[in-house]
């Protein structure tokens, strides 16, 4: 077990930088439409800057700020996001995960009706993949035992 | 066992090098494959879903059911961890 | 407005998926039944396609509404809907009988054990019914990857068996894969339809025939077919008995279904049966399978590694049918395909009754376990019976057109393998009925037998079972019918 | 030798691919066998992204200007968008099978203490 330390110099320098990985993970989620990002690698930068948190505090910390259980919570959210747009296509009359159907609800043109759908989409899967990042994570590192930390 | 694996291995390399005979060349701009599906996503990406990154509108617009596919199997492998490896708090 | 069926098959079980989860952190007892309701949506929709197939003939279904080389398309022909029904009917039977099973086994993580039973179920279904390559290969997969985690969790060498199961998965998987992308960079599409209106052009190429080779050793590897069936045994052996019902029937006929596909479909049977023998080299794989699983099955003692190895045999025989690749032939393996998937999935859920309520698994000692499991031990037997191919059983008929395949094709050793194995299956499972049913020679000084109770399988685990089993005995009588009505139009055209 | 200059790229991956291939049924240690796991799917994706290449070709996203008239977008100017699609799929993939090939092995650390594949069939028997 790697001793714990209270390492000033890691965790302000962490408290300081994670913010703002979170918020280039978001840039990348939504930036997906005019460079290249989009789900996926947004949600793993937004794992990686909660990672950097269990790793410079300890994981009991970490889990009081993402539980366990809000974890599993957001793994299966964004997965119902992105097939409950689906859904949402198929009950307009479309076919499943045809968004220009979304143009009946939204106030937007088919065309753009689809540009919506694929924002949608990212946001379901940058949700899931952040937690499931954050998720197996948790659960290789400390080898099931959340409670007994990293090692 | 290891020579064994190496006659497999080397097998497989041979098969497959065999097969790479017909492809076209790296990188010719007329090769099949980037003339007989592709060339609409690029050109009509703009005009049918407003997205710039082809890319992106491939993804998640014309195969988006692929994407959903993916994200259901990164949620396998989450699911899966949580089964095999958490210990509940005794 | 007429539902869409063709996507409610798979979306229904996939989002309960999504809602076990949470569910299993408010009531832990609500999934189960969660469980029930989804499959039985699905059923009930894939029953409906088979029906409107019947009607209208095949259905296409445009995902998001584009056109099919561009965006995925769901083809669903009645091979497609007879498989889905299959698929579905006994996932739906393994799940009813999981219950007491996975509540003994696994205590804390029912949660999670019906997402994953679930997330399998739908990769196998999404296999079923997609007319694209790549799709395939995703839900191929998930479904693998909830075995390899389900498998992984069962008895002390559960997690070096799966591990073995993961490493020929993955290889099997990334050969599938690599001869799409093959096949891609000569074509340049991925849908199937599209891919066999453009390969005849390229039967010659040397790209198109490396293709055709790897997914066979892919599918091959999936399937479980003679060599490429190392890692089975073990696997659904060490597997919790609930995932071995599940897995068994299901995995290796999805894999048949798949190889059907490509040799039949993708590439048409001009390709396989002429431009290349790989249907005769198939055939002979399949004979040594039938011969190898025969042969070993015999000397196990442990009764789930025996039906493993009976399960190679039984591979080996839809392998066999593919490979004859003239009608009967060919009818003879799909309807094999349902045939089996019946046998296996009644064989497992016996096994699973047996360890749940005696924890035997030794075959030696199951002397007097008819006078404590009567009904289960006569379904074993019927079961038997329909594997070895006795008449009334719906096992007869498909080794019956197998046998007319083999004849028409002029194979005389390939029909005497078949009786041949036929009497090994005799053999294998009458020593384990002796055992049952009959006390050993050295037994009859003792005096009055003990009284023993009957203590049969709980209702929950029975009920399948019976099921199962009338299913064999009644699809028995119906194969004929069966025959006319699907497999009739599910066997490809121009063999 | 004109076919090794000009397709070279199927020949580093199939080179790659071995060694992966090699790694994964030849070797003993269960991490050794997933390290060549790993190599063997990087191989098919370097593969794939290869194929998807057009020499004098830019990232395939398309630059318009809002309003003004875009110029006749060429399929040829852009980079076959499909392979790197079907890649994410891959390597999401790679990612899944790894970590759950890393759980069953802590499993079976936690079993056996050993990660050598013929310790651990000694100490099942």
């Amino acid at each position: 077990m790697i001793a714990h330390l209270e390492d000033v110099i890691i965790q302000t320098v962490c408290r300081i930088l994670i913010p703002f990985i979170q918020v280039y993970g978001l840039y990348v989620i939504a930036h997906g439409h005019h460079s290249p990002g989009g789900g996926f690698q947004g949600g793993v930068i937004l794992g990686a800057g909660f990672i950097l948190f269990c790793v410079a505090y300890d994981i009991n910390e970490a889990k009081r700020r993402l539980s366990e259980k809000l974890d599993t919570v957001f793994c299966s959210l964004g997965l119902i996001i992105y097939s409950g747009i689906g859904f949402t296509c198929l009950v307009l009359g479309g076919n499943y995960l045809n968004y220009s159907r979304l143009g009946r609800i939204l106030p937007v043109d088919p065309v753009n009706a689809r540009s919506l759908g694929i924002l949608g989409i990212e946001i379901g899967v940058g949700i899931t993949v952040m937690a499931v990042m954050v998720s197996i994570f948790l659960d290789l590192v400390s080898r099931g035992k959340h409670e007994e930390g990293l090692g | 066992m290891k020579p064994l694996a190496l006659i497999a291995v080397l097998m497989t390399g041979i098969l497959l090098l065999y097969g790479t005979i017909d492809m076209p060349n790296w990188g010719d701009p007329d090769s099949p494959a980037s003339i007989h599906v592709s060339p609409r996503y690029i050109e009509k990406t703009v005009e049918e879903t407003a997205v710039p990154n082809v890319v992106t509108s491939a993804l998640a617009d014309y195969r988006g059911y692929d994407t959903l596919g993916e994200t259901v199997v990164i949620f396998t492998a989450a699911m899966a961890c949580i089964l095999l490896i958490r210990r509940p708090r005794k | 407005m007429t539902l869409p069926f063709p996507i409610l098959i798979i979306i229904v079980p996939l989002i309960t998926a999504f809602f076990i989860p949470i569910v299993g952190w408010w009531r832990r007892g609500l999934c189960y039944p969660l469980v029930i309701v989804a499959l039985s949506v699905s059923v009930v929709s894939s029953i409906a396609i088979l029906h409107m197939v019947g009607e209208q003939g095949t259905i296409r279904y445009y995902l998001g509404s584009w056109d099919p080389p561009w965006g995925i398309e769901y083809v669903i022909d009645h091979l497609n809907a007879f498989m889905a029904v299959i698929v579905s009917a006994i996932s739906l039977l393994v799940a009813i009988s999981s219950k007491r099973s996975v509540e003994r086994e696994l205590p804390q993580k029912i949660v999670y054990f019906y997402c994953l039973f679930l997330l399998q179920v739908t990769g196998l279904l999404g296999i079923v019914v997609t007319g694209d390559m790549f799709n395939l290969y995703v839900f191929l997969e998930i479904a693998s990857l909830a075995g390899y985690a389900l498998i992984a969790i069962g008895e002390d060498g559960a997690p070096f068996a799966s591990f073995n199961y993961m490493i020929y998965g993955t290889i099997g998987a990334c050969f599938y894969l690599l001869s799409v992308g093959y096949l891609y960079v000569v074509t340049g599409s991925l849908n199937m339809a599209d891919l066999s209106t453009i390969l005849p052009r390229l039967y010659h190429s040397k790209v198109v025939l490396m293709a055709f080779a790897f997914f066979i050793v892919g599918v091959g590897l999936k399937m479980a077919l003679f060599p490429l069936h190392v890692w089975l045994p073990d696997a659904y052996t060490y597997a919790p008995s609930a995932v071995s019902a599940l897995v068994a029937p299901l995995m290796t006929k999805v894999g048949a279904y798949v190889l059907i596909r490509i040799i039949f479909t993708v590439f048409k049977p001009s390709f396989s049966v002429a431009v290349i023998p790989a249907t005769t080299i198939l055939s002979w794989v399949a004979i040594i399978a039938i011969l190898f699983g025969c042969i070993l099955a015999l000397g196990q003692t442990d009764l789930k590694r025996m039906l493993a190895y009976v399960l190679i045999a039984e591979v080996g025989y839809i392998a066999l049918g593919v490979g004859l690749a003239n009608k009967a032939g060919l009818t003879g393996a799909i309807l094999h395909i349902l045939n089996d998937a019946l046998m296996m999935a009644c064989l497992f859920l016996v096994v699973g009754a047996i360890l749940y309520k005696v924890g035997l698994r030794n075959v030696h000692q199951f002397r007097y376990l008819h006078r404590k499991m009567p009904i289960t031990m006569a379904a074993f037997t019927i079961t038997a019976l329909s594997v070895i191919g006795i008449p009334p059983t719906c096992g007869f008929f498909s080794k019956w057109y197998l046998v007319l395949g083999a004849i028409s094709a002029g194979r005389w050793l390939f029909t005497a393998i078949l009786l041949l194995s036929s009497l090994l299956n005799a053999i294998l499972f009458f020593r384990v009925i002796e055992n049952v049913y009959f006390e050993p020679a050295d037994a009859h000084h003792g005096g009055g037998h003990e009284e023993i109770s009957i203590d049969e399988a709980p209702l929950s685990m029975l009920i399948p079972i019976l099921i199962v089993t009338a299913g064999i005995l009644s699809l028995g009588i119906l194969s004929g019918k069966i025959i006319s009505s699907i497999i009739e139009f599910a066997v490809p055209p121009g063999l | 030798m004109e076919l090794i200059i000009s397709k070279y790229n199927y020949w580093v991956y199939i080179i790659l691919m071995m060694i992966g291939f090699y790694a994964m049924i030849g070797k003993r240690n269960l991490v050794k066998k997933l390290v060549g796991m790993n190599i063997f799917q990087t191989a098919i994706i370097l593969y794939f992204v290869s194929t998807g290449a057009k020499r004098g070709a830019t990232i395939p996203i398309v630059e318009h200007g809002h309003g003004e008239v875009a110029h006749a977008i060429q399929a040829a100017h852009y980079v076959n968008p499909l392979p790197h699609v079907l890649m994410l799929t891959a390597i999401v993939v790679m990612v899944s099978t790894f970590g759950v090939a890393l759980a069953i092995i802590i499993m079976l650390y936690r079993r056996y203490n050993t990660l050598e594949e013929d310790e651990i069939l000694e100490l099942r028997k």
